[in-house]
């Protein structure tokens, strides 16, 4: 199935677009304010639900009044949990390949008990979203309060409550790996080195909320769900299955989507009680979540605590990998997939980019009355690369080797591929030491260890960190559809050319601003041989676009891209055949190029598409009668000889130290990835800063703080800290190419490289400031109150 | 999130102003800028009957000299103190502050009075008003009266501002050549409420420091003048005042919060005092 | 959280613990409390509102009184519900020790907000107890030293 | 109710301004900010509410000509006042070298906070025509953008800053 470059019939085209940095198409609306997102719809008879959510962890519903919350104005109908129930059936996060995982029946609105703070247990429908607030005040609740499971290193303690009566203990799922000799290793290593690592809850902050509006029809018993969202065809299956609709009568349509980052690809309660409520009421329904309902009910992320050690050689090489992870999940694992993926992944991954033989990896995923957590941009990644950097880095402090040495001693060859693992994951091809090179290069490393040096010297600690990592893109099914989960891995696209030579193209995947609809259209301009002004991209519409598992994972372009790319290559044949026909010539001797039909030899212009077009729409009475043109052509991608297209990269962090206040001062970031071909090398770059600065907040500011009682301490844009213009660095990118050879494209992903390694970078970068004072700090954030405690100033 | 229900009076003049205070309290608030009140009308988190919005009444607005002070209208926009040259002249520790509250949008709205009227404690204007020695001008129904700053903020958002009281104007003597004026903070981004921040104000003569006013934001529950301190510095004036920096704490009543553990922030008011006098140095 | 603190007060046990008993004295000394009408022995029905700065809260609350150990050892806890604007709850403890001038109270509090107040209000939190422990023992202070703290004008309804 | 300015404005009131251009009169509840009224009662939804606590910046519109939160501001306050949207800034051609540069660059992705991001750095490019990155950066910081990072914002800004400093000065 691999494909040799010979194949790789796209990138040899003429007047390629491939490698071209080409201006989003879609972008000078969103320029202009003419987005269209979900809340600039208005429907007719259109109702805004607005939740009352429970303010406890953890407490019983004891009664519910909601007589004079009926009675305020523009209310038309206050719908308890209970009432709710008896319209929808719930749903249960667990995916068979995760051994063991169990979750508790989840309802769309808290039926007897609530579970965290933010969950919602009332709904109001009210023809202004004020007005459905009013009432909220009025609705009352008599609440008993349950004991709270808040902190996850106890969850699992014999003398802990058990949050749902229906499992044994708080634990959702838990995984054990080892291979070779572990303990043999560490006993006869040169070198131990020890951490423990403490990565903060944080979440996504879309800037666009939430949003979903759900339109039931029953004239025609049809349901129409306009969502922001990631995976259309998703929550088409899952608003069918748990409302008992036909799937056929359930259409999930994304338009403008303002950023997700993976908040937006996972079934919320409150927005599957909004598609309830409507089939209820018969009519639209629209849900916003607010701001302080964002930070309370959007999918949190991470929150692990991982004790780490790694064996050495005095000669620096790896011997051994063993850490202990534990993740607190909230109450529910996600439906439908599940949260237990991300603690999977770090088993996974840990140490990925290095030729570990002994390594043992134990995962802790726990229930406790804390808001949900689920998969995020990275899922794992930046975890999985504070362990293992944050212990090489450590490991070269006290071996007295340089960060770069180390790393290469230990990488895998350039030249060893394919190879796997030592947890089995498959490597087809990559280029840690290539990428590693051209990182010191662009930073010209040498020189920037130099000025280091004499600023410290002066008094001022700067610090330089690197953090290799690998990224897991292009999933195949095993990611989530092996464990039963009704989520594509597949992808397909559609092309249908008009009768005015123009080509429609609709793709399963859905566009949040990467530019998946202009690198789909780069690509089917190229393989179809027309500019791409002449390619229309719809995405994001279950009716219209083909089945699809949407935008996650770091799989539109790598997989959809290549769907488009190979339904290209068929639409262009099939056109030469229309051409070949009119033109009574050869096919062979064909080719399309800039919207005409050429001689394949010379490019001399035969005929235009439009002129095909017309004749085969028009007047295909003029062809013979055993030929029937087939200008509308759909392909199917889904890689196969591999699990995942691993990509890699390494990222470097140049910052500052303000030794009397902790303050950290981002001066630098580099980062050298490489995800195979690169379709549109801006589009990739802006992928890789923007995931960069998630990771750089997750590094240095962003924390859902809560409070022994499971009480979110800081839920507004005010407390929780997002990196902003002013803090942060210019970014460096460049790229290696070593494409996949699952695909004539060749491409990877790229949407999650800058998150994964970002943390990692930051954390050692501080250390390495921190050298001089036998000072270290693995907790992120890094905030510069544990700056000073570690300095020993607090 | 939708503020809740609420009757507006618009009043023109000081006068109309003073007597919807006078027939609605005290269920009222006063909207100024509205940077504060708005977001906390929006989350519910307020619910006043009326609100008196002063916007219409331009009296309120303007920056002048009146003798030795340099007078500002309590609805002047914290952009008109950051681009003014009266303010960047006669009170330039004003300048100073200013680019460090919020951001430009929030600037063009918010105004100096609300700032002052409403006194969090981690805001910039009201320790910049206690280390100039600023009188606060109020006018009620007996009439107007002037209160110094430092008495004028009563504790954790309370100020000797009653409620049938309109803060019209905040005067400050006019900044003599041989005075120095220095500001310092720490936030973790640009804009956020500080950790930790310092005005201060001197005069100085022959190269002595004299009546040295230290003004510390977010270490107590309001502007906190550090009178001790500010002796000991300049006793101890091109000498080591180490040991003076050492006793701010017990002058400081900081408590946590998510950002900073109190001691944190005494150690953070050390650090920028020093920094910020060896400006001066 | 939990602040914890000691007062000297110019008055004996005695006086101190029948003004801690007392529904109006508790009235005047908590701050923001509007009525309060008694449930049954022990416990209250209270009407607290809440203004700091920008927030402005009203929470039914129920208040227990629980005579520990008369007349050194007592503890007052409060349940406030405030709707969608969250929950505060508070406990003090307190216990009386006799001295030469008077009485040393020394105090352990805890308070526990919940829901949007502790979402939005974490900032100020410790700031705000601290000044509501404040003004809860200055007042009783001021209340134990008037001659009469009781206020005739108030009639407090009992079930 | 009452035109008086003691009288006391409760449920709606009616607002007379002028938006993008346009006079605009219109009967708005008294507690709708101005995001909403531009949203829900103009149908401007190009100003986006991300937050309606005045810190995430998607709201931003002109009043009088500067940029404030629309969120932050009632409806009623605008009454009398002229309001820019990103609609009428976009139609009559002010902020088409940003635009420009916005889209060569690749400044956006979701595109929710450009509308913000635009009337902030038009407001820049008007009062620190010599901005440098850093205060590019710095006027920026009240400005959400979660998908960008801000690099390519900053190159698109300097970018106009750079071009018309060349103008200036041919």
């Amino acid at each position: 199935m691999t494909t040799h470059s010979r194949d790789r019939w796209v990138l040899d085209r003429p007047n390629s677009y491939i490698g071209r940095s080409v201006p989003r198409p879609n972008a000078k609306r969103l320029l202009e304010g003419r987005g269209n997102f979900v809340d600039d719809i208005v429907l007719p008879r259109m109702l805004h639900v607005v939740f009352v959510r429970s303010p406890y962890a953890h407490a019983q519903i004891l009664s519910i009044d909601t007589t004079a919350a009926q009675t305020y104005r523009g209310v038309i109908a206050v719908v308890t949990g209970a009432q709710l129930a008896e319209r929808h059936k719930p749903w249960v996060g667990v995916l068979k390949h995760l051994q063991g995982i169990v979750s508790p029946p989840q309802y769309a609105i808290a039926v007897e008990k609530a579970c965290w703070q933010g969950e919602a247990v009332v709904a109001i429908l009210a023809k202004t979203r004020a007005e459905g607030e009013d009432a909220a005040e009025a609705v009352k609740i008599q609440w008993q309060e349950l004991p709270i499971v808040a902190d996850a290193q106890t969850a699992l303690d014999p003398d802990t409550p058990v949050i749902h009566d229906s499992l044994e203990n708080n634990l959702c799922w838990e995984r054990n790996f080892a291979a070779g000799d572990v303990d043999q290793a560490f006993e006869t290593a040169a070198v131990v080195v020890e951490e423990t690592f403490d990565i903060g809850r944080h979440t996504g902050v879309t800037v666009e909320p939430r949003s979903i509006v759900a339109d039931y029809q029953p004239g025609e018993n049809k349901l129409t769900v306009y969502q922001s969202t990631q995976a259309p065809h998703m929550m088409q299956n899952v608003f069918a299955k748990h409302l008992g609709l036909d799937e056929g009568d359930v259409r999930v349509v994304t338009k403008d989507v303002g950023g997700s980052f993976g908040i937006k690809v996972h079934v919320y309660a409150d927005e599957f009680a909004t598609v309830a409520l409507s089939r209820m009421f018969q009519r639209p329904i629209k849900f916003i979540a607010d701001r302080l309902e964002s930070f309370v009910t959007d999918i949190h992320a991470r929150d692990h605590l991982v004790k780490a050690r790694m064996a050495v050689s005095k000669g620096g090489t790896i011997q051994a990998l063993d850490f202990d992870d534990l993740t607190g999940i909230g109450p529910y694992s996600m439906y439908p997939r599940t949260s237990g993926i991300e603690a999977n992944q770090i088993v996974n991954l840990t140490g990925g980019a290095y030729q570990i033989e002994n390594y043992r990896a134990t995962t802790k995923v726990v229930f406790q009355n804390k808001n949900v957590m689920c998969q995020y941009r990275a899922v794992g990644h930046p975890v999985a690369c504070m362990i293992a950097e944050g212990l090489i880095d450590e490991a070269a402090r006290q071996l007295r080797m340089d960060p770069v040495e180390i790393r290469r001693l230990n990488l895998y060859p350039d030249d060893g591929y394919p190879c796997k693992s030592v947890t089995g994951m498959a490597f087809e091809n990559l280029s840690h030491h290539q990428s590693l090179d051209k990182l010191l290069d662009m930073m010209d490393y040498d020189s920037l260890r130099q000025e280091q040096a004499d600023l410290q010297k002066r008094g001022v600690y700067r610090g330089i960190g690197l953090a290799t990592f690998i990224e897991v893109t292009n999933p195949s099914p095993m990611f989530y559809g092996v464990g039963g989960a009704a989520i594509s891995a597949q992808d397909g696209c559609t092309l249908r050319l008009d009768a005015k030579g123009n080509v429609f193209c609709a793709t399963g995947v859905t566009e949040q601003g990467q530019g998946t609809e202009t690198i789909i259209a780069q690509i089917v301009a190229t393989s179809v041989g027309v500019a791409m002004e002449k390619v229309r991209v719809i995405t994001g519409d279950t009716e219209v676009t083909p089945y699809g598992g949407g935008t996650w994972a770091s799989r539109g372009c790598g997989i959809a891209g290549e769907a488009a790319g190979q339904a290209g290559r068929v639409l262009r044949d099939n056109i030469l055949d229309v051409a070949s026909v009119i033109l009574q010539t050869e096919v062979d001797a064909l080719d399309i190029q800039n919207g005409n039909v050429v001689d394949s030899v010379d490019g001399n212009v035969l005929t235009t598409l439009d002129e095909v077009a017309r004749v085969a729409y028009y007047r295909p009475d003029t062809f013979p009668e055993d030929f029937q043109s087939e200008l509308v052509v759909t392909r199917h991608y889904v890689p196969r000889d591999y699990p995942f297209a691993f990509t890699n990269g390494i990222q470097a962090s140049y910052l500052e130290v303000d030794i009397e206040t902790g303050l950290i001062r981002l001066l630098k970031h580099w980062c050298v990835e490489d995800c195979g071909t690169v379709i549109n090398p801006q589009l990739v770059d802006e992928q890789i800063r923007g995931g960069i600065v998630q990771g750089l907040g997750a590094a240095l500011f962003e924390h859902c703080i809560y409070d022994t009682e499971g009480q979110l301490q800081n839920g507004t844009m005010a407390d929780y800290l997002v990196p902003m213009a002013a803090e942060l660095p210019d970014i460096d990118c460049a790229h290696v190419v070593s494409m996949t050879g699952s695909s004539e494209l060749g491409a990877k992903g790229a949407g999650e490289a800058g998150t994964a390694g970002a943390p990692a970078a930051v954390m050692n970068a501080l250390n390495d400031a921190l050298t001089p004072f036998n000072a270290r700090v693995t907790a992120v954030p890094l905030t510069p109150q544990k700056v000073l405690e570690a300095l020993g100033i607090l | 999130m939708k503020s809740p229900a609420f009757g507006c009076v618009q009043p023109k003049t000081i006068n109309d102003a003073l007597e919807c205070l006078q027939r609605h309290r005290p269920d009222t608030a006063v909207l100024a800028g509205g940077q504060s009140l708005m977001a906390s009308l929006n989350m519910r988190l307020s619910n006043p009957a009326i609100l008196i919005d002063i916007n219409g009444i331009d009296d309120l607005s303007g920056i002048s000299v009146v003798e030795d002070q340099l007078r500002i209208g309590a609805m002047t926009r914290q952009v008109e103190l950051e681009h003014s040259p009266l303010v960047a002249q006669h009170a330039p520790l004003v300048s100073k502050v200013i680019p460090h509250i919020a951001h430009p949008a929030i600037r063009n709205r918010g105004t100096i009075g609300g700032s002052i009227a409403f006194a969090d404690p981690a805001a910039e204007l009201p320790a910049c008003m206690v280390a100039l020695q600023g009188q606060i001008v109020l006018q009620g129904p007996d009439g107007e009266r002037r209160i110094a700053a430092e008495e004028f903020f009563q504790g954790l958002f309370e100020t000797a501002l009653s409620d049938n009281e309109l803060l019209t104007a905040i005067e400050i003597p006019i900044a003599k050549h041989t005075q120095r004026f220095g500001f310092r903070e720490l936030a973790r981004r640009h804009g956020d409420y500080a950790m930790a921040g310092v005005c201060a104000a001197s005069d100085w003569s022959s190269n002595n420091l004299i009546d040295l006013r230290l003004a510390y934001l977010n270490v107590g529950p309001g502007p906190v003048l550090a009178e001790q301190t500010a002796s000991g510095i300049c006793r101890n004036w091109g000498q080591n005042y180490d040991a003076v920096l050492e006793g701010l704490g017990s002058e400081l009543d900081p408590t946590d919060d998510l950002n900073a553990t109190s001691d944190m922030r005494i150690h953070l008011a050390k650090v920028l005092t020093r920094r910020l006098l060896e400006e001066w140095q | 959280m939990e602040l914890n603190g000691e007062i000297q007060l110019a008055a004996t046990v005695d006086e101190i613990w029948k003004t801690l008993n007392e529904p109006v004295a508790l009235r005047r000394c908590i701050p923001g409390c509007k009525a309060v009408e008694r449930k049954d022995t022990n416990t209250f029905r209270a009407t607290i509102r809440t203004k700091i700065g920008p927030v402005n809260t009203q929470f039914s609350t129920l208040l227990t009184v629980i005579p520990v150990s008369p007349p050194t050892r007592y503890s007052l806890t409060g349940e406030g519900q405030g709707g969608t604007s969250g929950f505060a709850k508070g406990t003090v403890k307190i216990e009386l020790k006799p001295n030469s001038t008077g009485t040393l109270l020394d105090y352990t509090s805890q308070i526990q907000i919940g829901g949007k107040v502790a979402q939005v209000g974490s900032r100020l939190l410790t700031a705000t107890a601290k000044k509501l422990v404040q003004q809860f023992f200055e007042t009783l202070e001021a209340v134990i030293s008037e001659d009469e703290f009781h206020d005739p004008k108030t009639v407090l309804p009992t079930k | 109710m009452m035109n008086d300015s003691l009288g006391v404005l409760e449920g709606d009131s009616e607002v007379h301004l002028t938006v993008n251009g346009e006079l605009v009169s219109e009967r708005v509840p008294v507690r709708r900010n101005l995001a909403d009224f531009l949203r829900l009662d103009l149908g401007l939804t190009g100003t986006h509410v991300g937050c309606e606590h005045g810190v995430c910046g998607a709201c931003t519109v002109r009043l009088d000509g500067k940029i404030i939160r629309g969120c932050l501001i009632l409806a009623i306050q605008a009454n009398g006042k002229r309001v820019d949207t990103i609609e009428g800034l976009s139609d009559d051609g002010h902020l088409e070298d940003l635009q420009a540069a916005f889209h060569a660059r690749n400044s956006l992705q979701c595109g929710f906070c450009t509308p913000g991001i635009l009337l902030t750095a038009a407001e820049l490019i008007e009062t620190q025509p010599d901005a440098d990155r850093e205060q590019i950066r710095t006027y920026l910081s009240g400005n959400y953008c979660r998908c960008t990072g801000y690099h390519a914002i900053v190159d698109a800004i300097e970018s106009v800053l750079r071009s018309n400093q060349e103008k200036s000065q041919t």
